[in-house]
């Protein structure tokens, strides 16, 4: 019944169930919090309030991980 | 040199860690995960570089490069690579603090292709916001001994002037403006980039550089891993002739063996 | 390079005698011969050079070189220091033969100082009577790729061209003609003479030399056990990275962090 | 009672008695055989003969060991 | 090169002024007025740059460089040298244009003395405050391709970095980024600071500058005036040499003459 | 240096006969007979080196050398380049002494491809022979000091050492030696081969060479006309400043305008 | 009779007539119009006005011309 | 209607008539004698003497002249 409300992951759009979590959004895509970082409308979001935190429509999520570099 | 005489490592500090290694490797540009880190473990690093950048959501399950250069092992260093302003930069840090929990970073805020000549307003403008975040910042800049020293006075842990180029090999180009650095410094000077082959990398801390980083020099090479274990050889080489005192120049010869005693 | 990869030793051969370690060393210049042997033992050399002199009659229970540097552990290559005539040349190193026992030579026929450049009509004429009476010779000689290319053909057995004057400390200052008789060589190729620090000895080797022998690098440097230190260290550095094979030059930038995946 | 013969050993005039070897000679120098090399006249000398050759008037010797050298 | 080789007169232009000399020249350092006067004009400067000073109020009557260096012959070009902020500097050139009345001056904020750099954001400073006020500024700089840009944008007539510390003599120690600024820039680039002989000279030309300035290499030779001639003589070398395009480079031989028809 | 203050020629003598022009140029590898005419006009040479080859029967009214350059204008300088054996070489300018009636020649016995490095024990011989034939025998020889003392002890009239192989455009890659080989010399020494462009050519006369011997510099540049006037302004240039004396080299700055009577 | 007033040239403290003008400083000063500049209170003054400006109590002058410099 | 005899010029074969001179040769193949030089069978042939010597059959000459060359 609850239609998706719109928000951007690293620049795509996205759906997301309403009253979705950050600490849930990323259980959804796979990734493991421990080994990356989240930016929530080019604010800091701490893990520690992952769970806390409930996505907005229109936020724009930054999620990043270490890789190779010089 | 005492304590490297009375056979005491000949350590070095930043920003209070205290290192063995003089070797600061990045990682990338490898062949594969695996290729990094056996590269990685040859060059006998314990300072990788490590850069920020956007998870895949399509293959959230690819390897890695914490699977393969554990950061319990290695101190990692994230950069600010391809980032071209200040607000770019502290962005990056800022989530590589996040992610990885520590506040050592090397700041470069790099000028367009095709030099990525270090953008020293810029390199200004983010250190001093990084440091008032509470960073440490090791730093990524020209050849310029001014700006070393307003960069160290700014609070600065490390001042990294390129030797050249990023990925070009061509050396150290100018010894005589990063010695003029070394000379001035009172916290660590790293040659960053240029360096292009052993010689390089041990002529580089001859100058009295605390330690080298490099990425394409050993990525590059058509043996990774054996150039990373010939880096390692340069770099302690260059460390211990920098402490041994090089014999003076002289443009004619003196003999090595005695003239006394000859037979007739 | 195999053998390296799959950490066979990398070991060279010179008139059938195979060794490891790829620094040769000289004997003389140091301070005493308790400092002459802790250097050489810090430079990890297999061989050394030697010279030979008159017996001081008046003091015939001084401490002897080999009793520093025993002759059972370490390879002595006798010169001809200090001779300017293939006669004396010769005579020198059939004494030592008698001396020692052995036919492995280092011959140098020098011109007179300044320069004590090779003299190299001496030389050829010195090496054809060694080798006639069954030397096996190393031979000190001028960066001129014909006439190393001559004494190969000659039989000798290790074709060592000057990097620059003996006891200069100016490197190695023509790469391209060291770079040419390594490149036509079929018997080892030493840079002898010239080396001043670390990197002049790595750059001797990244050029393709089997071999780097040295002796005022060392002895003369403030620190000469640190110095040995770094010269063993350069060598294997040089020598890996030839073996690595160096990345090309380039005179603009490569980014060593992918473009890819950079926050927006 | 015989007078001393003249040699030179290293270019240093010296007097030997008649008879003399080579062997002789370096024991009474307090020198190691082992360790130097002997020329006599512009002749190697070797080793296993010292004992056997006799010291001649004029004879020109040169003894030498190995000393540092680069 | 058209214009070159149908013999019309290879000129450069800088704020709209035309010149036919390639060398611009320093009138500090010298023994005395008259020596200023015969190497300046031996050296066939059309620009000299001059220093702003005090006059000396217990000798008003003094000789004067305009005396010797008659400003109706030789473009004046008011330097800032000793000013180390950009106010300083600011100050120094509006005094210079009310003295001579033209706005065409060299701009250079220096660090402190060892090395006299180039104060990269004081010239920045500097250089917006004098284009603002009308001035004609040719800027030295750091050899930062990125600060040469910056300029270049601001309005700065002409980019001319440092090839070595002033006074050193080292010649142009980072052809790369000299040749990088070169490369990119619009307008005139000269070679300032660091030439100490004719081949550096020459060198710089010859890397495609525009111009070179000096002062010491003339005014600390031996002979000045003999000097002079060959800095004259040396920038129209390497312009020329610029212009013809030079042989490529190969590591082994050509032979200059034919192989065919030779006697048997 | 009297002489030349007091203006009078600075000219340089070789067997008796006196040049202005201090650089010698060879007239092979031009497009075509008028470039050739064309480049040696512009780069004001005296002397120019000629090949000696089989008159081609099959075109004997092909246009000739001396009708573009007019031996009675010029100093031929018969060469034996192709020549690797004494043999050739004395055959060589026995025709070319028959064909000119001059005896001043131009000797290199040269070894094969690809280096064409001086074959120095046939140049030897060929000397010999030469001057004992009553040749003045101007020499290209290795940078050899003790080699270059004895062709001189010899009789040759010159001793022209190699800056690199012959095509190479390495510029003077052993600036030690030939600055040895000057120094003991008591007849000119030239930079012969090696010289890529102007600012070389300088470098080796103020090296003290007497006089610069090139050809593929001008006839393989892009502009060779252009170039032969590069390169007569360049031999000038180094000539002046090696007369004037460089100023000296240091690592630091010294400023080139008064400290005193800055405004505050 | 007029006191003189205080002034500084060139970092120097100097008496002046009072009223006097620049161009009268210079004059007495034995300094050519065309050969120097003058700054005023950290002001250009231009020499068109020279002749205008008298000098008052406190002025700060800097007088400049060109010496040799690199 | 004499045959010709054999000869070798710069490698080549020839044929010339019996009793030719150098100068008569020099003349036949259009030479310039004031811009060449003549080696037979390996001995110079002075400018001099080419109107008095006459060729012999197997005659090695060898023709040359200056061409450019470095």
């Amino acid at each position: 019944m609850g239609q998706t409300i719109q928000i951007a992951i690293n620049g795509e759009a996205r759906g997301v169930e309403p009253g979705a979590t950050i600490a849930g959004l990323l259980a959804t895509l796979g990734l493991d919090t421990r080994k990356v970082a989240v930016e929530r409308n080019a604010e800091i979001v701490p893990r520690s309030t992952y769970a806390s935190q409930a996505l907005s429509p229109g936020d724009q999520l930054e999620i990043v991980h270490f890789i190779g570099g010089g | 040199m005492d304590h490297v005489q009375n056979t005491q490592p000949d350590m070095w500090e930043v920003a209070g860690r205290r290192f063995t290694s003089r070797l600061i490797v990045g990682t990338g540009r490898y062949k594969d995960l695996p290729e990094t880190a056996a590269a990685i473990e040859a060059s006998g690093a314990e300072i990788v570089t490590v850069a920020v950048r956007r998870v895949n959501l399509s293959d959230p399950g690819a390897p890695m490069l914490q699977d393969y250069v554990p950061p319990n092992r290695y101190t990692y260093l994230p950069n600010t690579a391809g980032c071209h302003t200040a607000d770019e930069a502290v962005r990056t840090l800022r989530l590589a603090r996040e992610a990885g929990g520590w506040n050592l970073v090397k700041l470069e805020v790099l000028g367009p292709p095709p030099f990525l000549y270090p953008d020293m307003p810029g390199t200004f403008e983010a250190a001093a916001a990084l440091i008032k975040d509470g960073f440490e910042v090791m730093v990524y800049c020209a050849d310029d001994p001014l700006a070393a020293k307003r960069l160290e006075e700014m609070g600065c842990v490390a001042i990294m002037p390129l030797g050249a180029p990023i990925g070009s090999g061509l050396g150290v180009v100018n010894p005589y403006m990063i010695g003029a650095i070394i000379e001035h410094a009172t916290v660590p000077v790293l040659v960053d980039a240029g360096v292009g082959t052993a010689s390089d990398a041990a002529y580089a801390m001859e100058l009295g550089c605390d330690a080298v980083l490099m990425n394409s020099a050993i990525a590059h090479a058509k043996n990774p891993v054996l150039m990373a274990r010939a880096m390692k050889a340069a770099v302690e080489a260059g460390r211990l002739a920098h402490l041994a005192g090089r014999m003076p120049r002289r443009t004619t010869a003196a003999p090595s063996s005695p003239m006394a005693g000859l037979i007739r």
